[in-house]
């Protein structure tokens, strides 16, 4: 950005930098807070036009944040909607009509919300939600736990998953980067474990907030922007389902591949914008390895730490992206691996499907979906050593 | 940008089917007078639709479309249901999102539209039937009144899901027999005209599409005042005919008897919205 | 074997500001240059029921979060944790680490002789320490219990000095934008309001200097280390 | 093949009414000229469902208006 | 042409899942391979010179007047036809129309097969269509016809075309006019 001698502010005031000046070159400053105020704080500098939002827990605090930056004049239009259902309508119409667009929802928000997110899909809108995932009922929960994420998996939208609140500062910048971009240009769903990292203090590093992402140009979306001001005029923001002929099932078909094809072209942004698709952490030459992502990934860095007191080498694959899952990285990754171990935060382990299935003929290593957590439990370091020891037949030195 | 969407460029004028040099030429563009006088001659601005013969619903859709005061600034949200049949073949921009969404999806429409073209008219029309809009869309629909969202929102009450194959619907009167209603409607038709005004609705009309300047009046009335003041709301009944056993040439006598009786034309307005009317008068819109 | 990391749990009943107390620790930890990171527990709690939070601070990066399950620090904010078992865990001190400190709010002697068997068996020291009783007195208010609390906490363990601590309160207390209960208020009665909470930080830092000297002296008489190395260097702004 | 509607002209334009054409549910279909003075009607477009009908004889009393069976032949 | 069903029962190859991908900027795609933009057009005119019925698709974003570069785009679509002695065929809208369309005068992207059909078109442009229509038309085209199908794109390009441009612009298409003046005169046409 620097060099040029006109400098362009966004409506907020703030001087328009490029994405690569803001998230790599920009200086930081260190900062203490929850990942709800990272939320804010990204939002902040993302030269966000419009959010709607809906309280329930743990995702409120970030909605509410969002809020008051509408008051200090960063965001262009904001409310609180009816219910998930209706947010993530309204959403939808404040992204057709051109704005760039955020809210944020954990778990039964989520399925309540639900039948929006193929629609979002469908109809290109590069939209974010934050998604602060907790349990689901029955019975009622409120504590963390990723079931729904495993919901969401083929919904159309991009999945990115951030381990802590400086991960998820980054990814939201990001993924309005990589969601507008007009060859991608479908939703982004940047999930973070609900109170692992919403609630959770820790000290981040932020670019200074006079800069901000250059703003949404919804003349470059793939579909016509929903505003009168572009051609054509005879123009449905939606498939088919009327009772023409010849239309039916090619059209819808080639639709849905190209709504995925999207979430493809997506990568190389990505890998640009994230710093890659995974990132390592631990001995590389490790032959024990977790592959996981968000809190998990974090409990089994600390476990790494552990094993090692034990004389364990071992090392953490984390994935930043699930849609698109990272199959080539993970498969490097784990070249020389003989154990896979994949800590989760749910009942269903969807994430050790994932990993099945994208390694399933390109490795011969042996895929535990093991320690697994439901319900809002914790999973100490301590479980995830335990349960290594146990499975790979290693001796339990390490007292508890 | 206005109608300027609409025009062709010269060079490739040739090239373009007449139906859509019609739209440039013989449409009725830029004309806050327009309305249903214009259809006998000039070029519509729904082309074709797939609704059944005799459907009162297209009459009702020709008259709104041709009184709408500025389309070229209007973006119509419609919803699930026979009417969903009828958008793509608008010449506007129209959003189909999901089942009973409409009044959300327009009220994101229309505050981002405010927002970023604060010195322009952009209209946004919901257009959606009775079980989008008092069903399963209840919620969104009132609580876009509550929150004042500057949309109007018509209702086409065929007392029926007609598009699922004919079952009871909140609007339907009680003890007719529909399907999931075997033995009668157990319960009164949702007297919604009556909730739109409680809710906060600045103007309200209840009436059939037997009179098309009535209907002509009415949206326009409805657009003005949700324009400057709030949520609009108008009922319109468009019998279905097929559902209720009737021959294809017998909806508009349908809706001549249902005008003396549920139906009768009722109109309220509140006294923000009757200032916008009385001034649209005076200038020669109304 | 030195700590790395210093884990911190405290049961707490609603509204005695045990979630603050995590925050501001934190806070604190991070001025004084450790890795620190603070969590509240995950449920709906109301006042006068079991409310936990946590607080960890180490030499190196900390990814662990959530509940401290194994924890080398216990600070238990009103007796009814232990006398009507309100506490998510059972006994409060499961998981406690050897060698580990105890704090309990209270004027009196509240454990069992089982229980001080157990502790004593993985040298667990318990500091019995009237911290609501300390702010009536200094404060003139039982809201500031936690920060008797953090004060005995520092006081005991070492590493973090008062300095930091003020910083932590400061940073809790003067958050910029306050939007929640009433309709917005007149600049005269923002004022008002940010005299007061002058004044609340004063006291409460009085509460928590004179908690933490109370502790100092106790640590020194039991022969308490400090819990945690200097803390590594690191950037702060 | 179905019937659709036909406009008897000489009829027609004895009147200056155009309400078939307001009255009728398909757009750009049953339209008016003001130079021959009558309705006419794009046949490819009526559904035949005979509503013009029924304002033209039933309402207006007039019989400017009737259903036929048209000559469909087979596209160019 | 399709031979099962009432719209083909096709395998819908997609490029990116075979794992092409759009070029980087200043690049263009031919089939799969990422390739300088001057022999994409060189390749993109001789098609279109070599093949039959070359037609140029203009969508809605050149075929109106909404705005200059449009104006000046028109202009454009209208010189390259001529040089390439092609036919155009607007995509003037996106809606599935009713009752049907004409595929002598018209091509819609939620059948654009039926037009190539119907005019048995080998080579053919698409410009001005916005990206998500032309990637479902020309994904529909890939599948079920024999169609050369070349992507001229304002914006990031098109990896199911068979060759993409990116970036096009009036500067960029003047250039296309060029390349495609040489080719013909090298074919001797």
């Amino acid at each position: 950005m620097q060099a040029t001698e006109s400098v362009i502010y966004n409506r907020a005031g703030q001087r328009v930098v490029s994405p690569e000046y803001l998230l790599f070159e920009a200086p930081r400053t260190k900062h203490f807070m929850t990942g709800s105020e990272a939320v804010k704080e990204a939002v902040r500098r993302a030269s966000v036009d419009a959010s709607v939002s809906y309280p329930i827990t743990p995702q409120s605090e970030a909605a509410h944040l969002i809020g008051e930056l509408w008051v200090e004049g960063y965001v262009g239009v904001y409310f609180r909607g009816e219910s998930e259902f209706g947010v993530m309508s309204e959403i939808a119409g404040c992204a057709m009509a051109g704005a760039r667009t955020i809210t944020t929802t954990s778990g039964p928000g989520t399925l309540r919300a639900f039948e929006n997110f193929p629609m979002w899909a469908g109809t290109r809108i590069p939209v974010q939600l934050v998604l602060m995932a907790r349990g689901v009922n029955s019975p009622l929960s409120i504590q963390p736990d990723n079931l729904e994420v495993g919901f969401l998996l083929d919904t159309g939208c991009m999945i990115w998953y951030a381990e802590n609140a400086q991960d998820l500062f980054d990814m939201i910048l990001a993924g309005f980067v990589v969601a507008e971009q007009p060859d991608v240009h479908v939703p982004v769903i940047t999930v973070v474990d609900g109170f692992f990292v919403s609630h959770t203090r820790e000290a981040i590093m932020l670019p200074p907030d006079d800069i901000a992402l250059p703003p949404y140009n919804p003349y470059r979306a793939p579909m016509p922007v929903i505003d009168a001001e572009v051609p054509p005029g005879r123009f449905l923001r939606d498939p088919f389902v009327m009772k023409s002929n010849y239309i039916s099932y090619a059209t819808h078909a080639s639709w849905q591949w190209e709504v995925r094809s999207a979430i493809e072209r997506s990568r190389p942004y990505a890998k640009r914008y994230l710093k890659g698709l995974i990132e390592e952490f631990g001995d590389p030459s490790a032959e024990l390895v977790f592959v996981a992502c968000g809190t998990a990934a974090a409990q089994a860095k600390e476990a790494v730490r552990l094993l090692e007191d034990e004389g364990i080498k071992a090392r953490v694959v984390k994935l930043k992206t699930i849609r698109p899952f990272p199959v080539e990285e993970l498969k490097g990754a784990v070249k020389n691996a003989k154990y896979i171990f994949v800590p989760e935060f749910n009942v269903v382990g969807w994430l050790e499907r994932e990993v099945r299935r994208y390694l399933y003929g390109h490795s011969d290593a042996e895929v535990i979906g093991s320690p697994r957590v439901a319900g809002g439990m914790t999973m100490p370091a301590e479980v995830i050593v335990q349960e290594v020891l146990k499975l790979t037949g290693k001796e339990v030195k390490h007292v508890l | 940008m206005s109608y300027k969407i609409y025009e062709i460029n010269e060079d490739l004028l040739d090239v373009m089917p007449q139906e859509i040099r019609d739209l440039q030429f013989r449409a009725t563009w830029g004309n806050p007078k327009r309305g249903v006088m214009d259809l006998p001659y000039s070029k519509e601005l729904i082309e074709e639709h797939s609704l059944c013969a005799g459907c009162p619903e297209s009459m009702a859709l020709r008259y709104i479309l041709a009184s709408l005061p500025s389309p070229e600034d209007t973006i119509i949200v419609n919803s699930t249901g026979c009417t969903s049949l009828v958008f793509p073949h608008i010449a506007l921009h129209t959003v189909h999102s999901l089942f009973g969404n409409q009044n959300a999806v327009a009220s994101g429409i229309k505050r981002v539209l405010e927002w970023r073209f604060p010195d322009k008219v952009k209209d946004v029309v919901v257009l959606a039937g009775d079980g989008a809009t008092v069903d399963i869309g209840l919620d969104c629909t009132l609580q876009s009144f509550f929150r004042q969202e500057k949309i109007t929102t018509i209702c086409f009450d065929n007392e029926v899901y007609a598009n699922t194959g004919g079952q009871e619907s909140g609007l339907t009167v009680k003890g007719h027999v529909f399907k999931m209603a075997p033995k009668g409607k157990q319960w009164d038709k949702v007297p919604f005209w009556q909730i739109a005004i409680d809710s906060g609705c600045h103007y309200v009309a209840r009436l059939t599409v037997s009179s098309p300047k009535r209907v002509e009046t009415v949206i326009k009335k409805a657009i003005y005042v949700a324009r400057e003041v709030g949520p609009t709301y108008v009922h319109l009944y468009t019998p279905c005919i097929l559902e209720i056993g009737l021959n294809s040439d017998d909806g508009l006598d349908e809706m001549r008897q249902r005008d003396k009786e549920r139906f009768a034309f009722f109109e309220y307005v509140s006294d923000a919205a009757k200032e916008v009317i009385e001034r649209k008068k005076e200038e020669g819109l109304l | 074997m030195m700590r790395k990391r210093v884990n911190i749990r405290m049961p707490a009943l609603g509204g005695q500001g045990a979630v603050t107390a995590a925050h501001i620790i934190a806070t604190a930890a991070d001025y004084e240059g450790y890795y620190a990171v603070s969590n509240p527990f995950f449920g709906a709690e109301k006042r006068m029921a079991p409310a936990e939070s946590y607080a960890r601070i180490g030499l190196e990066p900390i990814f662990d979060r959530g509940e401290v399950v194994y924890p080398d620090v216990i600070m238990v904010f009103h007796p009814q944790v232990i006398t009507m078992g309100k506490s998510y865990t059972m006994p409060f001190y499961s998981g406690i680490k050897r060698k580990g400190l105890i704090i309990i709010n209270t004027e009196e002697d509240l454990l069992t002789d089982e229980d001080k068997e157990r502790l004593e068996s993985l040298d667990v020291k318990v500091l019995n320490f009237p911290a609501t009783k300390l702010a009536i007195d200094i404060a003139g208010t039982e809201l500031s219990t936690n920060m008797a609390m953090i004060g005995a906490l520092f006081g005991a363990i070492g590493c973090v000095g008062l300095d930091a601590i003020e910083e932590g309160i400061k940073s809790r207390f003067l958050k910029k934008f306050v939007a929640s209960g009433g309709t917005a208020s007149l600049d005269s009665a923002l004022e008002r309001k940010f005299k007061k909470k002058l004044e609340l930080i004063e006291k409460n830092l009085n509460t928590a200097k004179g908690a933490y000297d109370l502790a100092q002296r106790w640590a020194g008489e039991q022969g308490l280390e400090p819990f945690l190395p200097p803390p590594p260097k690191k950037v702060t702004v | 093949m179905y019937y659709v509607a036909e406009v008897i002209n000489e009829e027609c334009s004895k009147y200056n009414c155009k309400q078939c054409t307001l009255f009728c549910p398909e757009p750009n279909t049953l339209m008016y000229t003001d130079e021959e003075h009558h309705a006419f009607v794009v046949q490819e477009r009526c559904k035949g469902c005979a509503l013009c009908v029924y304002v033209c004889v039933n309402l207006l009393k007039r019989n400017a208006i009737h259903m036929i069976m048209p000559e469909v032949h087979a596209e160019r | 042409m399709a031979t099962l069903g009432p719209s083909g029962f096709s395998p819908y190859p997609v490029a990116v899942y075979e794992g092409v991908l759009n070029p980087p900027p200043g690049k263009a795609l031919m089939f799969n391979e990422i390739v300088d933009e001057e022999l994409a057009m060189r390749e993109a005119a001789r098609a279109m010179l070599t093949r039959a019925n070359p037609t140029i698709f203009p969508g809605p974003q050149v075929l109106y007047a909404w705005n200059e570069e449009a104006r000046e785009k028109a202009k454009l679509v209208k010189r390259i036809a001529q040089v390439l002695g092609a036919k155009i065929i607007p995509m003037y809208d996106y809606r599935p129309k009713y009752p049907k369309i004409d595929p002598a005068v018209e091509i819609n992207p939620n059948h654009p097969n039926l037009t190539i059909w119907h005019n048995r078109i080998k080579a053919c442009i698409f410009v001005g269509v916005h990206c998500h229509y032309a990637n479902v038309a020309l994904k529909i085209i890939r599948a079920e016809t024999d169609c050369f199908t070349i992507a001229m794109c304002g914006m990031a390009g098109h990896e199911d075309a068979m060759i993409t441009l990116r970036d096009q612009h009036v500067e960029e298409m003047e250039r296309f006019i060029k390349v495609a003046e040489e080719v013909k005169k090298e074919l001797g046409k």
